[in-house]
């Protein structure tokens, strides 16, 4: 998904808009930056400063600067709960653990390597077990025995759960017990950092109340979930490019920013 | 090419094309023999006129033909490094030298020496320790070396050629020093990034090469008004195995200045330096053994390894670190490991440790030895720039 | 075969409870001969972290323990056995200020007064110890074990500078568990224990030999249980030299009758590094099917026997000795070109010796070196001696990564597979 | 005449095959879905209606696959290497090695004059090594399936997937396409890097010729392509690279129908 998310100075929030990230990030980024103008009904060049966040940002042409997902997140989730010591997002790409100290990131732990314990785990058995990814949370919720899935490969689970379910296993169990699984091993991330509270979840797996469920059962703790779990990235980019701004002008000069066309970008590797 | 008269144009040609020098050599007549890691003496290869070639990986060469010998959960480096002597890309050397530094290079020894029929090759046992016995037996093992050397070339290793070739070691090692001097100054006068295309050139030449390539660079880089890296906020330390490939490198220097590379690609080979004794074959073991300051060796509080003191443990093992960053003044250090690096990976919790007790902040990142991985690389090596800028 | 097992687990027991009661402990890593013995007759009890490990990943309680290493910042591909005994020794000091975690299963380990590492056969094996210095505050000694190239081991002098490494390091390090105990070395004790070690071991070896014999007398499982009283030296040596004199009794009478260790023996398999503790059971399915285990993982297996009567120095004895374990097949090695002669050329000797039809290979994810030379020992089999390997992964903490159903569903078109050979091995002239 | 049958319930897909001893008489391709045993009735039905038999019709049934356990009416079952074993010799009776590229994994199989297995080696626990790890990247980059081969096969400069899971890899071809890489040059970068574990998995068993290909993965015509070009061999490839593993099981029906 590609999130734009519009504050004002106060970092009030104007608007935000979602679209789907397709390969071309870039003119994704452009239609979805244009939606949220006209939704703050904001001209382009009224904007004074943008932060592009997250795989695709090096190709928002538009972007006055470029920071890792770590550290907006974090961020984000800052000024959503401001005592939250350990983030954790779970995105379709990856997942990401970050010990957070007044909204700066001291230390992290990523997980690119292997999809599970990543949201794309759930989507890709979702398919295969024939349910939508945003109800498996209910679903899981009428569990009573979760079944234990061995595989950590999400094709090899995959596999293991149509089997299991072949089996006559309850559909609640199998995804209670996938619920499980991701928690593990995101829990398994986590733990390198030293999990302290409070825990804020985000990504849009936070929104499967089955995995917060399982999530806390591992960390033995609360795990705190903003409202839009999506946008806390768009959210702490967005207050970064406040804060940014803000310090230049304070210091009296005048932020670094690029000419405001959302054009289309030529391409640099 | 006017350029061809400036030595970083040089470093960085050599470095784009490693082995076109030794392939030209060999057509001369001279005799090349690789060696996989820093614990081989080429003083040794250099004495009896022989062109020490170091062999690395390939993060651009997908492996797969290692496979039919080595297993996917092995040291990346060394499955690459095997992996290209398969494919016979190395097919100019004469023969290879292998040094028990690490479980890794013994393993791939054995099947280097099986698989590929070189006419000459030789493994070395390296103690575990730097215990007097420990040193002593290392001493027996360059003997060993001598010999199987000596039948291969024919020749005598006299300690008079010995003596020189440790002289003109000494000297690359002592100007590497003077070249590292250049990455002081803030902005460094010198690139990381240069500095490995330089160290990597190092060792595809023969060492008279070297040194005055090393001539030129400093010369040049002591020149330099302009065309030098710009100013970054991080002063980096980059300790490693092995960083081998400018990509990894400019990602570093992307939002910071790479001052000091402990690692097989830059620093490790050249510190130190060979103490001229009477036999010449007891400065080199200790020399080997005390100053190569790779996690592979034992090293602990006090000899006799009688007291355990946390503290002073860290001291013996990585008080060199202090010097290092207050002389280059870093203000932060990468731990860049590939995976299933048991040696280094057993130290990072006590080095972080130690950097933490001299205020350093610091970061464990692990990579695959691949092209890969690059991008994930990138945005953990960001990060840690944002979590101290 | 049993008593043996018995004596392995009660003298275990016995240790445990001598170390709760205050008796000087030891934490050592597997050294192949040429740290037990002095150990022993010192009369120090000893533990080893790397069975500790295996027994924490056996009963489920590895887990834990993992994730105190984990979040000490142990890199996560470590070896399974020293993220767990890291785990649990940052627990036990930093946490219990040295008191035995409650949870620890057979009764634990006590911290020790000092750390005995071993230079041989992996890294692992002392960087880990180094590294529990962050925990404890105890002496470690990292013990020299040569590991020669094949070839180099017969350069002139070779040999002999690597016995004189091993007696003068081990002069050094009986010196050194002096100043820590306070003690004084017994050197007829010593004599005495070496001597033991040596004959049970010879015996331990020629018990093997029998297993040559159709149908092999004796299965891996018996293998795998009286082991340790010969490698470890667990229990008392006089005991187990009996017990093994016993063993090779009670096998040669099997092979006397023809009886074998399974019912019906189709197929001759030799058993590559550490098996699947937790699933032994699936060797029964496999005798089931005619699978008969005869012969095993080199480096558990005792040396090939050499008459040490003519040395007079006992560590001398004990050096060499322990150089066999690893140089006893060198010399066949270099003749037939393998460079690999210690961990991958005997593999050659056991398939070809006891005649085997297949090979199973274990390799296993988090320990590299049991692991890395397998696919080698595969392609040598094969092109060597026309004996076909079937390789299963697994791991030793990571339990779930061997899936004996997966194994089994292989098991059939294996059979196939060393059927085939055996007729390819008769056309070569390979007498099996 | 008798009427043999040889089903295959495999993870993703499930096949069946209805042979008498004249040859392949039918055979049938579905979704495993969840419901394997369900799954196996309904591709009997099928069969069974196109010979226009009773249900009960057929003398013989082996079953194959992960899912065999589920085939209630088979007479015996068999591991899914031997009966693509014996389905490849069935095939093309010169054929001394196939490489079959599953949904689950991929393995390569030598075999001898009979179909009887010599040597195999399986990919190991890791959906890159299978025909996943195509159907992985096709959804990312959102490519049909059937023109993902075509599409490879324009490929100028494939990119180089030097590491990780099949997801990793999808990370890896997004990231990858934000760079303004195209679509054709990364499928067949994602063929190219299935051919290298195919061919190293080939050097694991030694590969005989002549060489079969079968599997899902060999509709894949630019994995078919580079994988020869990787091997520096010819494969054969047969008319429906998928039921080879059931024309198998049908094969062993027959068999063991002559046993006893």
């Amino acid at each position: 998904m590609t999130k734009v998310l519009l504050t004002d100075v106060d970092g009030k929030v104007l608007s935000v808009v979602k679209g789907p990230t397709g390969p071309e990030h870039r003119r994704l980024a452009n239609e979805v930056m244009q939606r949220a103008l006209e939704q703050a009904n904001l001209q382009l060049d009224l904007v004074s400063y943008v932060v592009a966040t997250g795989y695709g940002r090096l190709n928002v042409p538009f972007a006055d600067r470029r920071i890792t997902e770590l550290t907006c997140h974090a961020r984000g989730v800052y000024s959503l709960f401001p005592h939250v010591k350990t983030a954790i997002d779970i995105g379709g790409q990856d997942a990401k653990c970050m010990k957070v100290s007044h909204g700066r990131v001291v230390n992290f732990a990523m997980n690119d390597k292997c999809a599970a314990g990543t949201g794309r785990f759930l989507e890709v058995i979702a398919v295969a077990l024939g349910v939508k990814v945003e109800d498996m949370g209910d679903i899981s919720l009428r569990s009573r025995k979760k079944v234990h899935v061995s595989n950590l490969c999400t094709v090899f689970a995959r596999q293991e759960v149509v089997a299991r379910l072949s089996e006559g296993e309850k559909l609640e169990d199998i995804v209670a017990g996938l619920h499980d699984a991701v928690a593990s091993r995101v829990v398994g991330l986590a733990r390198t950092l030293r999990i302290e509270p409070d825990v804020v979840l985000t990504g849009g797996v936070a929104k499967n109340n089955g995995i917060v469920r399982a999530m806390q059962e591992h960390l033995r703790c609360e795990v705190l979930v903003p409202e839009d779990p999506l946008i806390t990235g768009a959210l702490g980019a967005a207050i970064l490019a406040k804060d940014l701004w803000q310090e230049s002008v304070a210091r009296g000069e005048r932020a670094p920013t690029e000419l405001r066309r959302l054009k289309k970008a030529t391409f640099f590797t | 090419m006017p350029n061809d008269s400036r030595g970083l144009a040089k470093a960085k040609q050599v470095y784009q094309e490693r082995s076109r020098r030794a392939r030209q050599l060999r057509a001369e007549g001279s005799r090349v023999i690789g060696y996989p890691c820093v614990y081989v003496p080429v003083e040794m290869l250099s004495a009896l006129g022989l062109v020490p070639y170091r062999t690395y990986g390939d993060i651009r060469e997908p492996v797969t033909e290692a496979d039919r010998a080595l297993p996917t959960s092995f040291c990346p480096f060394m499955r690459s490094c095997f992996d290209c002597a398969l494919k016979a890309k190395d097919d100019f050397l004469d023969g290879m030298v292998v040094a028990h530094s690490c479980d890794p290079q013994e393993k791939t020894a054995r099947l280097w020496e099986s698989y590929v029929g070189y006419p000459y090759f030789h493994f070395m046992d390296v103690p575990g320790t730097v215990r007097p016995e420990a040193v002593e037996y290392f001493g027996g093992q360059l003997s060993d070396l001598k010999a199987t050397l000596e039948a291969f070339t024919g020749q005598e290793l006299t300690v008079e050629r010995l003596r020189s070739a440790i002289q003109f070691h000494n000297e690359q090692r002592a100007l590497v020093k003077e070249l590292y001097e250049l990455t002081k100054p803030a902005p460094p006068l010198v690139s990381g990034t240069e500095m490995l295309q330089v160290v990597k050139a190092l060792m595809s030449l023969p060492v008279a090469e070297g040194n005055d390539l090393l001539k030129e660079v400093i010369g040049e880089v002591q020149g330099r008004t302009t065309g030098g890296p710009e100013l970054k906020p991080v002063r980096l330390l980059v300790w490693s195995s092995t960083l081998d490939d400018v990509a990894i490198m400019e990602i570093l220097e992307s939002g910071a200045n790479v001052v000091m590379d402990e690692g097989c690609g830059g620093m490790r080979a050249y510190r130190g330096e060979v103490k001229l004794t009477d036999e010449p074959m007891d400065g080199l073991a200790r020399h080997y053994m005390d100053d190569i300051t790779c996690a592979r060796t034992f090293r602990q509080g006090a000899d006799g390894e009688t007291t355990k003191e946390y503290s002073q443990d860290l001291e013996k093992r990585f008080g060199y670190l202090k010097d290092v960053v207050e002389e280059w003044s870093i203000n932060a250090a990468i731990l860049l490991l590939v995976r299933y690096c048991d040696p280094f990976a057993f130290e990072v919790p006590s080095l972080r440790d130690y950097f933490d007790a001299v205020g350093i902040p610091s970061i464990y990142i692990e990579y695959d030895y691949a092209e890969g991985a690059l991008a994930p690389l990138r945005t953990r090596v960001e990060a840690f720039f944002e979590t101290i800028g | 075969m049993y008593p043996l097992r018995a004596k392995v687990n009660e003298s275990y027991l016995k240790s445990v409870e001598a170390m709760r009661a205050g008796k000087p402990t030891v934490w050592a890593m597997l050294n192949w001969y040429y740290g037990d013995p002095i150990l022993k007759a010192m009369d120090l009890e000893v533990v080893y972290p790397e069975n500790y490990g295996a027994a924490l990943a056996a009963t489920g309680f590895a887990q834990p323990y993992l994730e105190y290493a984990d979040a000490d910042g142990f890199p996560t591909h470590l070896c399974g056995y020293s993220r767990a005994t890291l785990g649990y020794t940052s627990k036990m000091m930093r946490e219990l200020g040295g008191e035995i975690p409650a949870e620890a299963p057979l009764g634990g380990m006590p911290k020790p007064i000092f750390l005995m590492a071993s230079s041989a056969v992996c890294d692992a094996r002392y960087k880990w110890f180094q590294a529990l210095g962050r925990y404890m505050d105890v002496p470690v000694w990292t013990l020299e074990s040569p590991m020669p190239g094949v070839k180099e081991l017969f350069l002139e002098g070779a040999r002999e500078r690597m016995v004189e490494l091993g007696v003068r390091h081990l002069e050094h390090f009986v010196a050194f568990v002096e100043r820590i105990t306070g003690r004084k070395m017994d050197w007829d004790r010593l004599e005495e224990t070496v001597d033991l070690m040596i004959e049970v071991n010879r015996v331990w070896h020629e018990v093997n030999e029998l297993r040559k014999a159709r149908p092999c007398p004796m299965h891996s499982r018996d293998f795998w249980s009286a082991m340790p009283a010969a490698l470890f030296m667990m229990g008392d040596l006089r005991d187990s030299l009996r017990c093994f004199q016993d063993m090779y009794a009670e096998v040669k009478a099997r092979v006397d009758n023809g009886v074998g260790a399974i019912a019906d023996e189709k197929y001759r398999l030799v058993f590559a590094e550490l098996p699947p503790w937790h699933s032994l059971g699936f060797f029964d399915r496999l005798a089931e099917r005619g699978w008969n285990f005869v012969v095993e993982s080199f480096g558990y297996r005792p040396p090939i026997p050499l008459d040490l009567s003519g040395v007079g120095n006992t560590l001398e004895r004990i050096t060499r000795f322990g150089l066999q374990t690893f140089v006893g097949y060198y010399e066949d090695a270099r003749d037939e070109h393998v460079p690999a002669g210690a961990l991958a050329y005997p593999y050659l000797k056991y398939a070809g010796e006891w005649k085997c039809d297949g090979a199973l290979l274990h390799p296993l994810i988090s320990c590299r070196s049991a692991s890395t030379h397998l696919p080698y020992v595969a392609s040598l089999l094969r092109e060597r001696l026309k004996v076909p390997s079937l390789i299963m992964e697994g791991d030793i903490v990571d339990l779930r990564l061997f899936d004996p159903e997966d194994a089994l569903a292989r098991a059939e078109p294996f059979e196939e597979s060393m059927q085939h050979y055996r007729g390819v091995r008769r056309q070569e002239g390979l007498d099996w | 005449m008798a009427w043999y049958c040889g089903i295959d319930i495999g993870s993703v897909y499930s096949k069946g095959v209805l042979a008498r001893d004249t040859g392949l008489f039918a055979f049938h391709v579905m979704l495993s879905g969840a419901n394997h045993r369900a799954t196996a009735e309904a591709v009997r039905q099928e069969l069974v209606t196109r010979a226009d038999l009773a249900r009960d019709g057929i003398d013989a049934t082996v079953a194959t696959g992960i899912g065999a356990a589920n085939v209630h009416f088979a007479n015996h079952k068999m591991s899914d290497i031997v009966c693509t074993a014996r389905g490849t010799i069935d095939i093309f009776p010169s054929a001394r090695a196939v490489i079959d590229v599953a949904g689950q994994s991929t393995k390569v199989i030598r075999i001898d004059e009979q179909g009887l297995v010599v040597d195999f080696a399986v990919s190991e626990r890791c959906a890159a090594g299978s025909g996943q790890f195509v159907e992985a990247i096709a959804n990312v980059l959102r490519i049909d399936l059937a023109d993902f081969g075509p599409l490879s096969l324009k490929s100028k400069k494939p990119i180089v997937f030097s590491t990780g899971c099949a997801v990793f890899g999808e990370s890896e071809a997004v990231t990858r396409v934000a760079e303004g890489v195209s679509k054709e040059d990364i499928a067949a970068g994602v063929n190219k890097a299935l051919a290298d574990k195919i061919s190293s998995l080939c050097k694991k068993v030694g590969l005989e010729l002549p060489c079969a290909i079968c599997g899902g993965g060999a509709l894949n015509t630019g994995l078919v392509r580079v994988v020869e070009q990787g091997l520096g061999v010819e494969l054969l490839v047969p008319p429906q690279p998928q039921i080879v593993t059931a024309l198998g099981a049908a094969a062993a029906a027959r068999a063991w129908l002559s046993e006893d």
